[in-house]
């Protein structure tokens, strides 16, 4: 069993035109940098691309925008980013928007097998159209069904090699139920250590989810909004 | 004439009790964080995965990987916990969040809620919003009363909708109202607005019975 | 805000008869043995009890069932115990058994706010009798229905003051979704302290899924088949 | 005549490829972990919430709170993981799981599997099994060729199933079969046991094509 890879470039071996791909993250935070950098030198297009958001302008995925490697989002709040809007509004790309928690779940049944679930939100407004409804308990709900992905590509602060990872803070986000749900799921791990080194009860993502692993470099980790209190 | 922002948040933070856990979206909203009441502990939920956020960090603490759901840079408390995304909106559709607080661009008698989407606009997604409104248990509008003459709150909304019948409760720059079956029951004025400035500024049917006190703040 | 009860006999407070109760653990492992032990000397009876297992006859579970307070028992595995099946076979006791990933993911459900999904598991047995089925991917599913309980009583290794809990080891098993699906969800701790000094990083349960919190007295922890190996 | 117990789970252990996640039923198939091949890595997977079985602990290391899904206490190791049944299940339901190896009173040559339940007979329940036999990717069967002289390699199951259509590979006492869309392929005999003795214990249809080999032990 050997999950280690050198770099981005080996990670992403494999991924080419048309596939579905999912990438961690909420807004910049937690975000696979190192798969994304190396991918935009690619000349791999029309990517379907799964993620909460769709980076900025000149950062995260907003790289692949620039070079017209994404041909749809499946998202939930996008459009930091001026060139998203020109090329949605030019028809150019396809988005398809999902409430938060419904593109949550939906990654996660993914990743556990549960083909389609019942949820309440979204009843009676436009993300229902087209879906079966249905009431429980005196409420109404729609179903909805699950997301897989070709490749799915985390962030995580510490990893072992055997694929066990760790998030940090807020940076868990979408990465824990994404590494489940890819066919081939690719970590991207600040820290990169022995399997043994991780304490057993306290892995967020068991490794069984994770098929190829490498310690990144030169993370940036850029913050949108940076925010302060003045010192007391 | 009528509250601002702030007022706004002041008042609905009269609304917490101890204990509550609570998400507050982004604007108006956020402000309530500044308003809770001394003698209660309120734990605040983020969707994108925490559990008792705690105020803004000093510059020196900043921390790219810890953020708030509008992105910006925040701190935890102690007791504080950190989940994914699946696990965060488990509490919210699971009904564990006692309340949502967020904005709104219109309000119906029904109590739809349009916030996310103004048609010739541009989208920019519905983000948590429709799984807020969806499940919360209690969900509070924090909004203006009406927009360049418009009222905002009314017999049906224009937009696209965020989610049907689940607003509670409404504070405006002039009023607190609540949504029943019979309509928007009149609650409270703002300090020095009348009853007939409400009536004016409202579209959808309003319920007004015996005295409306002034708001405390 | 304070979760905190004495002990056992404060937090049961308000479970009367005919409520539907979840309990944690596996087999013996990661049980409430506080709890079980004060109900059982209770006069609450008509019991609905959601749990993997039901004990033994003489631990666990198995003392609710020697006193006849369960009528009914929703569970994936039982009857390592005499007293179960005598009730059983004489139709005292009310049986549903169900997949135990099914069982799980049902109680999940019922936390998130999930009210039916589909699963493969029992398609073509007689799980499936009654219920709907549907292909997805060319697979046959059947509609599950999501679990939750009047109670949840749960028990974890470590427990804060705000409800946060870690389990050690395999004692997670049913524990970490039950706490989801109780209104009101009771945990007790082998160890008790103030809010602050766990990691935040590393909660298995969140302190918004716990109502009442007491730290445990007299752990037994019997095991049920202590199997060993020489050492070396 | 016939392999005993050990050495099904040891002609089962040659199935094992180096990094398969593999999930091992009570009996026979709990066997199996004494037999994996030196050059190769798997990790055994527990479905009360462990990936990563060691041994049996000594027994100045046993521990209440760390057990397999049989309920015997175990070890883990390096690089293992624990996690709750929700998450244990979605690794299996998810296809995350590779192998499955599990005992069956009966199995039908439609890869039908009987595993849980004999009418009239104490009822305690399917546990795991139906979970693991709907959704691995591949799924092994250990069990004796026949019981009592009665077959339990059949046309079709008399018991009350556990899964339909996924048993992939059977090993008994006499034989190693696949199940096809013709019937059990005949793949090895038990050392000394012949073709005619296997196709006296086989109900379901028996596919012979060619000299069928020995097993290597």
């Amino acid at each position: 069993m050997n999950k280690v890879v050198k770099n981005a470039e080996e990670a992403i071996k494999g991924m080419s035109d048309n596939m579905t791909v999912m990438f961690g993250g909420f807004g910049l935070c937690g975000i696979p940098e190192n798969v994304i950098r190396v991918l935009a030198q690619t000349q791999i297009k029309g990517l379907v691309c799964i993620s909460n958001n769709c980076g900025v302008d000149d950062f995260g995925l907003g790289f692949l925008l620039k070079n017209k490697q994404i041909r749809k989002m499946v998202a939930s709040y996008v459009g930091e980013n001026a060139e998203f809007e020109r090329q949605m509004l030019s028809g150019e790309l396809e988005v398809e928007l999902n409430p938060q928690g419904t593109l949550a779940e939906r990654i996660r049944a993914g990743g556990a097998g549960i083909p389609a679930f019942f949820v309440p939100a979204g009843y009676g407004t436009e993300v229902a159209i087209g879906k079966e409804e249905r009431e429980f308990n005196g409420k109404m709900h729609i179903l909805e069904h699950a997301l897989t992905a070709d490749f799915a590509v985390v962030k995580a602060w510490k990893g072992d090699t055997n694929g066990n990872l760790i998030y940090k803070y807020t940076a868990s986000n979408f990465n824990n139920m994404m590494a489940m749900a890819g066919k081939i799921t690719i970590a991207e791990v600040e820290e990169l250590v022995p399997a043994g080194q991780l304490d057993p009860n306290f892995i967020h993502t068991p490794g069984i989810f994770v098929q190829r692993i490498f310690q990144g470099v030169n993370y940036e980790k850029r913050i949108e909004q940076v925010t302060t209190s003045n010192p007391k | 004439m009528g509250l601002d922002k702030n007022q706004i948040a002041k008042r609905i933070a009269q609304e917490l009790k101890d204990g509550y856990y609570v998400n507050l979206g982004i604007g108006i909203p956020t402000l309530v964080a500044n308003y809770v009441p001394e003698n209660i502990e309120v734990t605040l939920q983020s969707e994108n995965g925490l559990l008792g956020i705690g105020p803004f960090p000093t510059p020196n603490k900043v921390e790219a990987d810890l953020i708030n759901a509008g992105k910006q840079t925040v701190t935890y408390v102690d007791g504080a916990s950190f989940f994914d995304s699946a696990t965060s909106f488990a509490m919210i559709r699971g009904g564990h969040v006692d309340l949502t607080i967020l904005g709104a661009f219109e309000v119906s008698e029904e109590g739809d809620i349009a916030s996310w989407k103004v048609p010739g606009k541009l989208v920019k997604g519905m983000g948590g919003a429709m799984d807020l409104v969806a499940s919360a248990k209690n969900i509070i509008v924090a909004m203006q009363h009406s927009n360049k003459g418009q009222s905002k709150i009314l017999k049906k909304c224009t937009l696209p909708l965020t989610g049907v019948k689940c607003v509670k409760r409404i504070v405006t720059d002039l009023a607190v109202m609540d949504v029943t079956p019979n309509g928007f029951k009149l609650l409270e004025r703002a300090p020095g607005v009348t009853v007939e400035e409400i009536i004016a500024a409202t579209e959808g049917k309003l319920i007004i019975e015996g005295e409306i006190p002034e708001m405390k703040l």
